[in-house]
């Protein structure tokens, strides 16, 4: 397990205002975890993609129709969530 | 009077959306002429394939496919908003007539309304 | 430090149930962390977020009774929960002290919730290794 | 048809007292269209905006109490203020019927508001000229 | 007093999703009214300003400390803004 | 420890700025380091000459008056937010710090938190 600087957890669909924020917030070192709304940014994510890892709740995802899109972002469950927040030096929940 | 019940949230994270449906689900109940708008990130309502039960709420495609039954005449989609979030008529629940212009498509109805 | 070091959390929860995923996806986070061997120091209800403390609601029965599932999380694994007062009275969420104080008709707090100022979620950010907060989503 | 025909309003609140500031934008419009001579058909509480009939909200004294300012404004000018039964049993807020039949440790709709189903919202629609609503802003 | 054909009322700031499907929607004919937090576009409206006439609660804007901005909104108190909703054919609260 | 409050949704229209200010008032009172900082919308906040007996609210200019003396050590503006709002430094509430790169800022502080 490498260490996160600060863990970006996002709950806000695409178009809310505060998802510019948090892309804009991201930084090398960082990981990017979408929960609920946010897992639709897997229809948009590419090759803009941030420069962190993007993790993504599953059933969240799987909820929405996102199944098979491991391809950008990893698909992770709450015990995997609560690893995160522990390897994370810092947390920001937007 | 016809109206337009508009659904711009998707499903899950808010309750605006269900809430849209149960007063376009009411409005024909009371045999009043009403249809769907799904437009910015309330297309992914539309979304086929979706799998609910590791989030504990009813999936919303059991809601839309009762639409028709109960008398809502038309569920339209803004083209724009399917584009942007990858939705194409395959991958999409059966019964969605897409909308290249939902702004006509509100003025040609006497009432536009959201949930909240 | 190992690769998992063991955290006490806070968490505070601002999104309101029905109206919200926010109580659902800290419910799920809780339950994780506790099945992972962490300790919860505190549950902060805090904005919308003390909807949750409501003994009144009352969704249909096929769906999950949020307020009623996170009262028997918090009292199997004695974890505090308290909703922040200047929220909640705004909101029409008050004990039966404030009852009593405010001459009203009833009071409709959900134990083990309790009503608490803010000072709760300062202590709790002092006292625990992390804080996690669960906004309403949109 | 004259430059100014007098309207039967329906209003629909759908946003929260002191969350949001739709209940103290449609007071303002209720207010102002009842001094011009128009009728207001209804008033119907929506998703979270059911929080308005709640008898329990206590803002500090310095600030405004919305929902008694809707109260007295409904009762003064005898109009009808329903909040639908969906949202509110779903939002901890229930009258006296409610309670009854979920066994339910309080009541706390704040007369004159009713609650009652989609349907008075349906019948607001059809009976008055315009329908307004009054949403969340953000 | 001349008619709307849709009175759009808008209450979100500007970077509400929903600003942006509202200004999309407004046509000929219509007029947009800004209530609550959307006085603020009163800062950015500018050129792009929509075809309609743009009228703005003037409680809301002076609040929020826009008093002098009477160039790019008509202000107006509620008993203008039942008048409005009274001579549009439809409304939109969006 | 060092905490960030951040406020990004204007006053008035909502209560999550106000309750943003509460937290960080708190912390304060408990002698703990604290912060706020505006960004987008949330820059309005900071708009000189806010006159607000007309909507029946107090102004937030006077609870931001009050933050250096409650404790609150810095208030930071963002810097593209404020162009964007048209907010110049004439037009501002005293005591402002331009923040160019907010993200900088939240990686200086241990906590960085929104209100809702």
């Amino acid at each position: 397990m490498t260490s996160i600087h600060t863990l970006h957890i996002l709950n806000k669909a695409p178009e809310h205002p505060r998802t510019a924020e948090c892309m804009n917030a991201i930084r090398s070192g960082d990981a990017l975890l979408l929960t609920e709304n946010a897992v639709l940014a897997l229809s948009i994510l590419d090759d803009q993609a941030p420069m962190a890892q993007v993790y993504a709740i599953a059933s969240d995802a799987i909820a929405r129709g996102f199944g098979q899109s491991g391809t950008k972002a990893t698909l992770v469950d709450y015990p995997a969530m609560v690893k995160l927040t522990a390897q994370a030096q810092h947390l920001i929940s937007w | 009077m016809s109206t337009l019940i508009v659904i711009d949230q998707p499903p899950y994270g808010t309750w605006a959306g269900r809430e849209a449906l149960d007063m376009a689900f009411s409005l024909a109940a009371f045999d009043q002429s009403v249809s769907l708008l799904f437009m910015g990130a309330g297309v992914n309502w539309l979304r086929a394939a979706q799998q609910t039960n590791g989030i504990e709420q009813k999936s919303v495609e059991k809601n839309l496919s009762a639409a028709p039954i109960f008398g809502v005449e038309a569920m339209y989609a803004d083209t724009l908003a399917c584009a942007q979030y990858g939705l194409t008529p395959e991958g999409m629940v059966a019964g969605v007539t897409m909308s290249p212009n939902s702004a006509e498509l509100m003025h040609q109805h006497t009432h536009t309304a959201f949930a909240g | 430090m190992s690769d998992n070091p063991l955290q006490n959390f806070t968490l505070v929860i601002t999104g309101a149930p029905y109206s919200s995923q926010a109580p659902q996806t800290a419910l799920a986070f809780a339950r994780a962390a506790i099945s992972a061997g962490h300790t919860l120091d505190r549950v902060f209800l805090y904005g919308d977020g003390v909807h949750l403390a409501s003994s009144l609601s009352t969704p249909p029965s096929d769906e999950t009774h949020w307020p009623k599932e996170w009262a028997e999380f918090l009292e199997q694994n004695v974890i505090p929960g308290a909703a922040c007062i200047a929220s909640a009275l705004r909101r029409g969420l008050v004990n039966s002290e404030e009852q009593k104080r405010y001459q009203l008709p009833a009071n409709n707090i959900l134990a083990p919730f309790i009503i608490a100022g803010l000072g709760e979620w300062v202590e709790g950010t002092m006292a625990s290794s992390r804080v996690v907060y669960f906004h309403a989503g949109g």
